[in-house]
């Protein structure tokens, strides 16, 4: 379904990720791992298209979508939910929630958006960046889902949220995977939780894979050397 | 490495002397006529020079700069007004109703005082404006339409004090400059030298300027204001100096202008003026010293040129000219210069640099 | 000589005199004329920078030609017009105005729309290089304007319904006034009713606040950009017909407003149209008053000293609001 | 010489509610490479912003030296007092020469008139051959800044740091996008600065901080969760559960 | 992207090209005197050729100087127009001393510098016999010290202060004394005695008004207010409150150009109209009009010395003629009469002289006459203005101008008001 093929990306002069392949299949969820700073979320900016490759190509249902806007590859079915919310802090809460039809797949929000997440109804009225960070998160998961995407990018959704909003998320993750068919990238620092969702891992290092397994093979030790301090 | 610098700089200084004898000896083949326009291009570059110090070098944009020209070429034309009245009233102080000379205009009784204050108060008038704003980091843009705010000001006041400035029409009808008759070809031809050593004294001074440590730290500014901060620079105080020491340099442009061409009024220090003052910049290339000057001369020459060719038509070719040099040429003509070097130059390299590449 | 200055002073105080001894300084009716004045004008200052607010403002584009785009409204006006001179009948005469406003706004709005396509896109990350261009194209489309329409000013006639005025007391309250200010209201809530109760408003608002972000939700960067320009533009084509009610069309018309227009806008705020509102509205409002006591030389200059030492005071204007598309 | 070059006493940086840095009590002993370590968030960045002056303390105090309150001191004052910081971005100027961008971060009166009459001394140009051979970009002296490599442009900028003769130097992900050489190099580079000086980075690449550590300090949310060696850091319990996922069982 | 960089490369090319085209057209020019330029110049138009020297052309130039350009552009242009109408005329009827005149356009750009600079360059470049050209005051006194220095000539076809009369300046429009003074006398006898004076903030208004305080001061009327709004004005609700609330008879009118507009538009739609207080201006003419609207200034007067209706069979061909050159909507007004006639007397004068010498020509000039479409006009051999008759109209609803009275004869300039007893203070400051 997506195929990373030889991509190398980064700021100006300095390569962040280098010699980047990855493959994800139909209805799969891959997670990434690896520690700060290591590329996990350049090559979701990379994916999306907010990063163009100096080498490389990304194929979407085999088609090349190495140089077309952002735009155009969420209007293909591509969902992003970046690290940091991103949400728009002006903007209410149900707006911020039209604005995920903009990819032009569903023309009304899905009621199953406010099953994940009924806080999103009772604050629809209110500026996105009065919500706290961990319900500016839910909304930022709910806006890609309204699209009803085919392929989700998740960067580290559970990152500096109350624990009980991430048992939330959590949740929602695993039944995104159970119940649609929607392939994923999930960028995530719990081992636990990633092997409770994901078909397969890969974790980067200095921007490059340096282990990658089915998930009922991934081997902890190996893992936790590359996460830990 | 050393050497090809070495070589480099000789090189220009050759072509830059050349270009100044050539200025020099301009009274010889050039008619009176000519002679006059090219000096009033020449007084132009110079105010080039000074707001390229400001723009190009420091990052600074100013839309007004015909201020500065005119309050320089302002206290110029009084001291040439009182001259040619011989001490009487000036006729527009007659008719708009003053009986004595107003205090203001005292001063100006004495030429090395006017020619002083010709740059005193461009630069007093700038340090002002450029104190009160950048010490607030009120930068880019917002800088740029104050700095057109101030010309709306000082224009309206021009115009409005009839009794002091003459009003719209300005200060004209000069006679005499130091005894000799301004308007007689032989003061002229010494005004244009004049004019040319002015320029040549400016233009070695800024270059001076720029090409030591004080440039680096203009045109770190330029590129990273805040960058300089934390380098130990307090870049508020840098901008000041250069906005006042342009401004200043505009007023020397503003006396040499009204010398040559015996007329300052609003008009020429206002909005548009001002702005087309960029444009000479912009087009020269800014961040070089030569560029203003060749900016300046040639849009003049072309402006001048257009406009005896095609009086009806030449406004396009300018507005034209403004958008294509912007959009195609942000670095000017001398830019386009360097780029017709630099290919050169690659092409020699390019072999080489490709293998390393490959390695790298 | 000396008769002179007297009559000069004398001219002076016999202008005040009145006002102070005769009615009283604070009479009713000074206070009301001048506050309807200040209003007035500053709603036609809101009319003119309301698209400035939107280029400049949420954009940070400095559109030069903002005033060319004026000038174009207002001669789409005086062509309407005269079309309706040659082809209507005599009695649906001053249905003109009416139809010259959407027909200027939709002009404008294209070639505005021109505008951004073939020049400012390349020049976003170049802010003081775009206000060059645009200066050119200003420069070019002048003269444009006087090689169809002819160098002298055209006449446009006001249409009937807007000539006279509301006459309360003693007072009269000239209708075309009343009108500005009621475009100005009108413009005001459609432009609030466009960015906050459309979905390409919507998309305006979000490109604005986080570019990146929109983007990557499917929204066309590129494509809002162009629309957010030409509505800006657009509706400086409304204020070129708004304009042709109180002064002359020519083709220098643009020249006479658009720097009162910029200071509108950074006196307001970049990236806020209350700030605008506010800015258009103070402006007009200590304009009025500075020209009343003083002369309307006297007061421009006062005006913008007070401008200057407001920047002092708030160096980003009235109301600040950080849109990413300044950072 | 003073045991602590520089002390931060209960500093609170509030962002509009968010507490940044929280209470924060931080100390950096002379010629120690001090690491701060910590997962996004913690206000690694935001101390370093604090103690340069990019930021504003809300609270407290910054000593330099046992003495010298730095927390009203605007940014160019505060490099004068000897703190120098490099940030995450190449911040090079990239239209200056190599030799240029050294020239004007050079310790010297950089106000403006003894800017003017700026002429190089002996003494400079000594130290900028020094330093240029340090760096290894002595062939590169006369090439724009703008066209060096990415981790010749961090060396450079390490330089420009060290120039200015400062008593603390604060670096902010020095080794970002670099590669293995590049990253032995830079290491290799710091090792011999901390010898004159105290250094203060702010790194995520854990083999790295283990190299060429003598302290290490692990922020989390604003606060100070532990300081100790290398080898201790990686034995705290409470430093692990931050690291390794935030859902505390 | 390689292609649109070669694009451009020829793009800028191409401009470059046109650029020294340009500036070698003006070299050449400045090589005038050299010959071997003469074969690469004739083949230019013929409108540029700068380089044929008087002796051996059998054209005479002369100099077409106004804003084409600018804020004046508006006002200018049917002057400029005008006056090329009189060469063409001329030409047709076999030109001066035989030779065809050959009009050298330049513009001004309504910027006072560059008149002084083409002026400069008609004078010594193009040595042309005469300057047709200027509009405002201050474009005026630009000139001034260039055709003096040059001893070149200058026709000024524009009413204006007075206060001067330099010996290389022919003066074809109004002096004070022609237009304002009577337009007071008429005022007062016929209008009311509280007069109202609004001007535009630069010397003409200046000027004239305090000629006009001095009037009424002699004649015992009431000057109930006086302002100045700087020039392009355009809000005038303040101005109107302030008369409003000194309620004038009359409002004499100095404002100039686009100030006129706002400021009429803005009067009616105060209500106030001609019934209520007379507006009576003298910088709006026909062509003005067209600009207001006839509608909101219908009614209020004018004081000039032609109309368009002015009943003369010179003035019958005058603006039969000009509508057939350019077109049928074309108006013509007093400056543009003026700017016409200015031609035919400097061509007679020449005729007279026998060569375009100036100083023959100005010798010649003294007291000769012209049937211009406002009627005889004659130099005054004195201060060279002309001899022109006074003529108060009313704006009509079609824009046009009726006259409601007119001077006897022909009055004698007078810029220094000298004839009067009551400016006698006024003049006497100014003549030192």
């Amino acid at each position: 379904m997506l195929t990373i093929q030889g991509v190398e990306a980064g700021y100006e002069e300095s390569m962040v990720i280098r010699d980047m392949n990855i493959e994800v299949k139909q209805d799969q969820v891959i997670c990434v791992m690896g520690r700060n700073g290591v590329g996990k979320t350049t090559l979701l900016k990379t994916i999306i298209g907010i990063l163009q490759p100096q080498k490389g190509d990304i194929y979407y249902n085999s088609e090349d979508i190495t140089r077309i806007r952002p735009s155009q590859r969420a209007q293909k079915g591509i969902g992003y939910v970046p690290q940091g919310r991103e949400i728009f802090p002006k903007l209410s809460v149900y707006e911020n929630l039209l604005l995920g039809l903009e990819a032009g797949n569903e023309t009304k929000i899905d009621k199953k958006v406010y099953e994940y997440f009924p806080i999103l109804k009772d604050f629809a009225k209110r500026n996105g960046g009065d919500l706290s960070g961990g319900q500016q998160q839910q909304l930022a998961i709910a806006r890609a889902l309204v699209s009803n995407p085919s392929f989700l990018l998740l960067d580290e959704p559970t990152e500096g949220i109350q624990p009980n909003i991430v048992q939330e998320i959590q949740d929602v993750i695993v039944d995104i995977k159970n119940s649609s068919h929607t392939s994923m990238i999930l960028v995530e620092q719990n081992l636990d939780f990633v092997k409770s969702v994901a078909d397969y891992l890969y974790v980067i290092d200095h921007g490059s894979i340096v282990y990658e397994n089915s998930i009922d093979q991934v081997d902890d030790e190996a893992v936790y050397r590359y996460l830990s301090v | 490495m050393q050497n090809t610098i070495y070589q480099k700089l000789w090189s220009q200084k050759i072509i830059l002397s050349v270009i100044f004898l050539l200025l020099l000896l301009a009274p010889f083949f050039l008619s009176d006529f000519r002679l006059n326009l090219l000096g009033k291009f020449l007084a132009f570059a110079i105010l080039a020079i000074g707001l390229d110090l400001l723009w190009g070098y420091t990052g600074v944009l100013s839309l007004g700069h015909g201020i500065f020209f005119g309050l320089g070429a302002y206290c110029m034309a009084m001291y040439l007004k009182l001259e040619a009245n011989a001490g009487g009233l000036p006729d527009f102080m007659a008719w708009s109703g003053m009986s004595e000379l107003p205090l203001i205009w005292l001063p100006f009784q004495y030429p090395i005082i006017a020619i002083a204050l010709g740059i005193i108060i461009p630069a007093v008038v700038a340090f002002f404006l450029g104190y009160l704003t950048f010490r607030n980091r009120i930068s880019g843009v917002y800088f740029t339409i104050l700095s057109q705010a101030l010309v709306l000001v000082v224009v309206t006041l021009f115009v409005g004090s009839q009794n002091l400035t003459g009003g719209t029409s300005g200060l004209t009808n000069f006679e005499t400059l130091f005894g000799f008759s301004v308007n007689a070809a032989s003061t002229q031809t010494a005004i244009y030298l004049i004019t040319v050593l002015v320029l040549g004294v400016v233009f070695i001074s800024c270059r001076k300027l720029v090409k030591g440590r004080f440039g680096r730290v203009l045109e770190g500014i330029r590129d990273g204001e805040n960058r300089m901060r934390f380098l130990g620079y307090n870049p508020s105080s840098y901008k000041t100096f250069i906005y006042t020491l342009s401004a200043a340099i505009a007023g020397i442009a503003g006396m040499l202008f009204v010398l040559q061409v015996g007329i300052i009024s609003p008009t020429m220090i206002g909005i548009i003026p001002s702005i087309e003052m960029v444009l000479w910049v912009a087009l020269g290339g800014r961040g070089t010293i030569i560029g203003p000057v060749i900016g300046a001369v040639f849009v003049n020459a072309a402006k001048t040129g257009f406009s005896e060719s095609y009086p009806e038509y030449w406004t396009y070719f300018l507005g034209l000219l403004f958008v294509l040099v912007v959009v195609f040429l942000p670095k000017g003509l001398t830019g386009l210069l360097d780029k017709w070097k630099d290919r050169r130059k690659k092409q020699d390299a390019r072999d080489s640099v490709e293998v390393e590449k490959s390695y790298s | 000589m000396v008769f002179i200055i007297k009559e000069v002073k004398g001219s002076r105080i016999y202008v005040l005199l009145p006002f102070l001894m005769r009615k009283g300084l604070f009479g009713l009716n000074e206070i009301i004329i001048t506050l309807f004045n200040g209003l007035s004008l500053g709603s036609i200052l809101l009319v003119i920078a309301l698209g400035l607010a939107i280029t400049f403002g949420l954009m940070n584009v400095i559109n030069m030609a903002h005033g060319e785009l004026i000038m174009v409204g207002a001669y789409i006006t005086y062509v309407i017009q005269n079309i309706f001179m040659d082809y209507a009948p005599a009695a649906y005469f001053d249905l003109y105005f009416i139809i010259s406003i959407p027909i200027a706004m939709l002009v404008a709005a294209g070639i505005g729309m021109l505008l951004e396509v073939s020049l400012i896109r390349h020049l976003y990350k170049r802010p003081l290089d775009s206000l060059l261009a645009t200066w050119g194209v200003g420069l070019v489309l002048q003269q444009l304007a006087r090689s169809i329409f002819g160098a002298p000013n055209v006449g446009v006639k006001s249409p009937s319904f807007l000539s006279g005025g509301l006459s309360v007391g003693s007072i009269t309250l000239p209708y075309s006034r009343l009108f500005i200010l009621a475009l100005s209201i009108i413009c005001l809530i459609s432009i609030f009713y466009y960015f906050y109760r459309t979905a390409s408003g919507r998309r305006v608002r979000a490109v604005m606040q986080n570019r990146q972000m929109a983007e990557c939700l499917g929204v066309s960067t590129r494509k809002v950009d162009m629309l957010t320009f030409a509505i800006g533009s657009g509706f400086a084509g409304v204020a070129g017909c708004a304009l042709t009610l109180l002064g002359a069309i020519g083709p220098t018309i643009g020249t006479s407003y658009i720097i009162d227009a910029f200071m509108v806008v950074v006196v307001g705020g970049v990236g806020a149209l209350f700030g605008a509102v506010a800015g258009a509205l103070g402006i007009g409002i200590f304009n009025t008053i500075f020209e009343f006591f003083t002369n309307a030389t006297i007061g421009k200059v006062l005006i913008f000293l007070l401008i200057i030492a407001f920047l002092q005071w708030r160096p980003s204007g009235l109301v600040t609001s950080r849109s990413r598309s300044l950072d | 010489m003073p045991e602590t070059v520089l002390k931060l006493k209960k500093v609170i940086v509030d962002f509009s509610g968010f507490k940044a840095i929280n209470q924060l009590d931080f100390t950096v002993q002379p010629n120690n490479v001090h690491f701060v370590i910590g997962p996004n968030g913690a206000g690694k960045t935001t101390l370093l912003d604090v103690i340069c002056g990019k930021t504003r303390a809300t609270n407290g105090e910054i000593l330099l030296q046992g003495q010298k309150e730095l927390s009203k001191l605007s940014e160019n004052q505060i490099v004068h007092q000897g703190i120098s910081r490099k940030f995450q971005a190449p911040s090079i100027f990239a239209n200056l020469t190599v030799e240029e961008n050294l020239e004007i971060a050079m310790k010297q009166k950089k106000n403006l008139f003894s800017m003017i009459k700026a002429k190089w001394t002996n003494e400079e140009k000594n130290k900028l051959e020094e330093m240029l051979e340090l760096i290894g970009l002595t062939e590169e002296r006369d090439q724009e800044a703008g066209a060096l490599a990415h981790g010749q442009k961090q060396w450079l900028e390490i330089a420009m740091v060290l120039m200015q003769e400062p008593e603390v130097v604060l670096l902010d992900e020095p080794i970002a996008g670099m590669s293995k050489k590049e990253r032995d190099k830079t290491g290799a580079l710091i090792t011999k600065i901390a010898k004159d000086r105290a250094v203060l980075i702010v790194e995520h690449d854990m083999d790295f901080v283990k190299e060429y550590s003598d302290i290490v300090s692990v922020m989390h949310e604003g606060q100070l969760l532990y300081e100790g060696t290398m080898d201790q850091v990686q034995n705290d319990p409470t430093v692990r559960e931050v690291y390794l996922g935030r859902k505390v069982e | 992207m390689r292609k649109q960089k070669q694009l451009l490369f020829l793009i800028m090319l191409g401009l470059m090209a046109v650029f020294v085209m340009a500036c070698s057209a003006a070299d050449n020019a400045a090589n005038a005197d050299e010959p071997a330029d003469d074969a690469e110049n004739s083949e230019e138009d013929s409108g540029e050729d700068a380089s044929n020297s008087e002796e051996e052309s059998d054209t005479i130039k002369v100099g077409v100087l106004h804003s084409l350009s600018g804020t004046m552009a508006i006002s200018e242009t049917s002057v400029q127009q005008a006056e090329l109408l009189a060469i063409k005329e001329i030409n047709e009827n076999g030109g001066v001393l035989g030779k065809q005149l050959e009009p050298v356009v330049e513009d001004g750009a309504s910027d006072w510098p560059t008149f002084a600079e083409k002026a400069k360059k008609l004078l010594q470049q193009d040595e042309v016999a005469t300057i047709f050209g200027g509009w405002t005051s201050a474009s005026r006194k630009a000139m001034l010290p260039v055709v003096e220095e040059n001893n070149g000539l200058l026709f000024y076809p524009v009413q204006y202060e007075g206060m001067e009369d330099s010996p290389n300046i022919f003066y074809t429009g109004a002096a004070p004394n022609q237009q304002i003074v009577p337009a007071v006398n008429w005022l007062l006898e016929n209008r009311g005695d509280s007069f109202f004076l609004l001007g535009s903030d630069y010397v003409f208004p200046r000027t004239a008004n305090a000629a006009i305080r001095a009037q009424l001061d002699a004649e015992g009327a009431e000057l109930v207010g006086e302002e100045y709004t700087p020039l392009g004005h355009t809000d005038y609700n303040t101005v109107i409150a302030k008369i409003k609330s000194e309620n004038p008879d009359v409002i004499f009118n100095t404002l100039n150009g686009d100030s006129n507009v706002a400021f009429f538009k803005q009067l009616n739609d105060a209500g106030i109209t001609s019934e209520d207080i007379t507006v009576l201006s003298v910088s709006v003419a026909e062509e003005e009009i067209k600009g207001i609207g006839a509608d909101v200034i219908e009614g209020h007067l004018t004081s000039w010395n032609y109309y368009q209706t002015t009943d003369t069979p010179e003035n019958e061909e005058f603006v039969a003629n000009y509508k057939a050159e350019y077109g049928e909507d074309s108006v013509t007004a007093d400056p543009i009469e003026a700017g016409y006639f200015g031609v035919y007397l400097w061509a007679k004068a020449v005729e007279e002289a026998g060569t375009t010498d100036v100083d023959a020509v100005k010798e010649a000039a003294k007291g000769i006459t012209f049937d211009a479409p406002n009627g005889t006009v004659k130099i005054d051999g004195d201060n060279q203005h002309v001899y022109k008759t006074v003529r108060i109209g009313e704006v009509q609803s079609d824009g046009m101008i009726s006259e409601l009275w007119h001077s006897d004869e022909a009055i004698k300039p007078d810029p220094y008001l000298e004839e009067y007893d009551w400016a006698k203070e006024l003049s006497d400051s100014l003549a030192e």
